[in-house]
């Protein structure tokens, strides 16, 4: 299993189209202990990324770089800012490269959490994306079957790991108490948009 | 909640356009549009002074662009940071060969975006100093107060170095005056009711029929308590009792005040708590010099208001009345 | 609808006590305190020039109170006419020996206790003419234009008049430049959310969660039609068919705009009715000069807005550009 | 049966104590076209009314003076001008005099008419408590019995006859249909304030 430009392009469409179905429950997230943006923000930032033609890029080093430039004209939120900060990491990490194995996504995920740290001045534990990433980073890095169970299956455990815990960063850091047995926005964001597709018939398959 | 807008994707766009096109001093600048500069630039070797933050907050950032006060402003969409591109461009703008002092709000997106075009810009030489505003003073405790959100007291800071740097005074001494208006500002505000993001299609937040929360964000971020909304005179005394505990000030100081409305607050109550406000400060031997009353830092038809208190000193007190002029403030 | 604000009955009392503190270009007067006039007199000689109203409309009336505008101003409960004392008072705090013009908007009370001022004034030797703000076209038909009320178009009146009586003109003439600025102006409004006069349970009125109401009063006066709220371009083309209707405007004419918020409208919004009122009349030849817009006659936390719009002739444009100074406007 | 000052500060007294209890509704009334200020109003002038000492006066054209000032410092609203006029009118007319008959009274009240008139630039017929007066002006000339029932029957019959009728001054003018069928807020005003007291057993009793 590998990423590569025509993987990375899917992942994107399929945030892409997620997104309509989401938004409002990522609003309404954020709407808790923050400002109710997050639903909306993402909803903008995925279009402007899935309107970039990714089959033109040489490499995958090219490829993040444009996600970041698409994600860093749509917003100024936090949430979208680390995204494009991460992407910058991973394009860093990736250039000239036309593929990356699991294990070597699992790496470049965490150069961008230390990327991600540096900018956003949070830590691990503070129930933040940065814990989702860094869990899937693990699952990425043990799994020798699909990126894509590996991702889902890491923002999953995150996001269910850190629901009783108190949040430390952002608006939400004031209450700590509310926070708690409350989903951080942004990690239930990566969930959402990782999660495996619902088939109507209520099976599961593989996004 | 209704707006007179037309699409709400385009909201931020066509109120920058028509903000323009309203005032001739500013223009429009930005690969997306989303600077807006002085039309007459400071004079070549003056320090720029750039702010920005979410769109939502008029007269903040953008009304605040004019001579003696900002040369320039990147804007983000609703209650957003500014992109990282919009904040280089602006900064590129203010830069006239003497520097550019980034001075905005404590706001995790903002101070990223900000972050990242100083970094970039570093590299194209143009040197860059940070001053976060941090007045509000329900959002962190004392012993935290560099984790606290810049709200309206950000206008002292933006008159201090404005005046400063158009007084021919060098990047570190304009960051020192901001840092040194920051640190004589705090404010405490109340909400009575909500705002929509044009983006949303429900209020920010759920308050009573009959309730007030103090402390609560301009972005509606939770505050301090929520009660039955009482008699103003009341609301007033707790917040010159929770701003004077954080800030003491003592008798004989001289202090400058803002009583600012979040939106849709009129003005006559405005006014009713600056007479309660004036009466709490005398009756404490404290001096008011140039009051503010009125809306300059805004959540777009939010309602409530918020409470500002500037200590002077006879450095802070003459670049307060040092003269200026952007659309919204004329000294 | 909350308030911040005390009793009720001291509504009014207490939010001119604070207008004063605020200003000390102002100063309170009258035997119950419901005049506001300047601190600092106008020169002896100098045209004398009232307006006033009920409460509730802040900047209206007394925020207009200062050099090169209003002299002094009687005011009334909220959203009642001044009472005919106050008149008198305001009218003799404004006679500096050459006369007083009292220009204020046509409503039956206003002009009942101005006139029964006017009438006792002449047994003490003030001479007093008086002009009327009929700017409002929803409010009669143009044969019957003596019937309008006066609304936000007024501040044209106030500027002109207030700009003539400075320069020296006598009271004939700055009371023909008066009825020349009323004449040039034409206003119409629109209506989103109602608001709450304070000795009142009640909204002035109600209009439904998606509603819209075309020419409706400052007082919630009922308008022209009602109907679900589209977006703002078309709100914008309407109004302006409807005030170029009215008043034919040529191209190759020069005007200034006034857009104006009725109180809980976000200037972000007014902005947004600008940038396309820019575009109407840039399209059909008109320039605009010194365009306003912001809040300059409210009704407290009523939605809604409303275009003014003041045809100009170099005698108009040069007093419009005169410079005045008022706690709410600065030229 | 004459008016006297001991008779007019009971009157004054019967309306200020009647207003609590008909505010809202009055209100209600003023706000169908107009502004919905005409309870409100009402209640403070006739406070300030209720507050002046009569008794001291040495006649009716000082009492009827004193009631005027009263309601020129509680108000400028048209209605309360008005109000204010008729009184200065009253005043001038009953000058050293203790008290007027029924006849007296209703000539006072013609002349009171004329000078609302000329204050207020409406004519009898448009619908304003110009058309109470006049009516009530007629009942009190012809009437051989109580003031009080001739004033509120005078009332009462103006309300009833111009209910159909379309409102011509004021904000209502613009609304010639929608005014017809409504009450004027000032003739109903003047209604409530007169018409006899109802007792809770349902009888009638001459205020
Ligand atoms: N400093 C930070 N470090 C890491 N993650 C952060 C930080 N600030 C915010 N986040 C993440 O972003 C989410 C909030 O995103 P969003 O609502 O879009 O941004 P904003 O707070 O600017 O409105 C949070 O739930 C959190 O996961
Ligand atoms: N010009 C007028 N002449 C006679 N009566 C009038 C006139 N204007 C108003 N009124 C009376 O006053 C009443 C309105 O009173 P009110 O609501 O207190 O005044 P306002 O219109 O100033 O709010 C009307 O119902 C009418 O009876
Ligand atoms: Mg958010
Ligand atoms: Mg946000
Ligand atoms: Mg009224
Ligand atoms: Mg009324």
């Amino acid at each position: 299993m590998a990423l590569d430009l025509r993987a990375l392009q899917k992942t994107v469409a399929l945030g892409h189209s997620r997104m309509a179905r989401i938004e409002a429950e990522l609003n309404a997230a954020d709407a808790v202990l923050g400002d109710g943006d997050t639903g909306s923000m993402l909803a903008r930032v995925l279009e402007r990324m899935a309107a970039v033609d990714l089959s033109r890029c040489p490499d995958l080093g090219t490829a993040f770089a444009e996600l970041a430039k698409a994600t860093l004209f749509a917003t100024g939120s936090s949430l979208g800012t680390l995204l494009a900060t991460a992407l910058l990491s991973f394009s860093k990490a990736s250039s000239g490269q036309e593929s990356v194995t699991s294990a070597r996504l699992a790496e470049m995920l965490e150069q961008a959490i230390v990327a991600m740290m540096q900018r956003g001045k949070a830590s691990l534990g503070d129930k933040t994306i940065l814990d989702s990433a860094k869990a899937i980073a693990a699952r990425l890095a043990a799994s020798e079957s699909g990126m894509a169970a590996a991702a889902a299956a890491g923002a999953q455990a995150a996001l269910e790991q850190f629901l009783p815990a108190p949040c430390k960063v952002g608006r939400a850091r004031m209450f700590p108490e509310k926070s708690r047995g409350a989903h951080d926005p942004g990690m239930l964001a990566l969930w959402l948009l990782l999660k495996p597709e619902t088939r109507t018939d209520g099976h599961c398959k593989e996004p | 909640m209704k707006k007179l807008i037309n699409h709400p994707a385009d909201y931020v766009d066509e109120l920058l356009e028509g903000l323009v096109l309203a005032n001739p001093s500013l223009r429009r600048e930005g690969a997306s549009g989303r600077v807006i500069c002085r039309a007459h630039p400071g004079r070549s070797g003056k320090v720029g002074i750039v702010s920005g933050g979410g769109s939502g907050h008029l007269p903040l950032f953008t009304g605040y662009v004019g001579e003696g006060l900002l040369d320039a402003c990147s804007i983000g969409n609703v209650f957003e940071g500014p992109n990282a591109g919009s904040c280089m461009e602006a900064i590129r703008l203010a830069d006239h060969g003497a520097g550019v002092l980034c001075l905005y709000g404590n706001y995790g997106g903002d101070r990223m975006n900000f972050d990242m075009a100083c970094e970039l810009l570093a590299g194209e030489g143009i040197p860059t100093l940070t001053v976060l505003g941090t007045d509000d003073i329900a959002s962190a405790s004392p012993t935290e107060s560099e984790k606290r959100r810049g709200v309206a007291g950000i206008v002292y800071a933006y008159k201090a170095a404005g005046a400063a740097a158009e007084s021919g005074a060098n990047l570190e001494e304009v960051a020192r005056v901001a840092r040194k208006a920051v640190e004589a500002t705090r404010t405490i505000g109340v909400a009575l009711t909500p705002c929509r993001v044009p983006t949303s299609d429900v209020p920010n937040f759920q308050i009573g029929n009959d309730e007030i929360e103090m402390g609560m964000g301009i972005h509606g971020e939770p505050g301090i308590w929520r009660a039955k909304l009482g008699k103003a005179d009341a609301v007033v005394e707790e917040m010159w009792e929770r701003l004077l505990a954080d800030r003491p000030i003592g008798a004989g100081s001289r202090v400058s005040v803002l009583v600012n409305g979040l939106g849709a607050t009129p003005l006559e109550e405005l006014f009713i708590l600056y007479r309660r406000t004036h009466q709490i400060l005398s009756g404490q031997g404290i001096t008011v010099v140039q009051p503010l009353v009125g809306n300059y830092v805004t959540s777009m038809e939010m309602g409530g208001a918020s409470l500002s208190v500037h200590l002077l000193d006879p450095e802070l007190e003459e670049l307060l009345l040092a003269s200026a002029r952007c659309p919204f403030w004329k000294i």
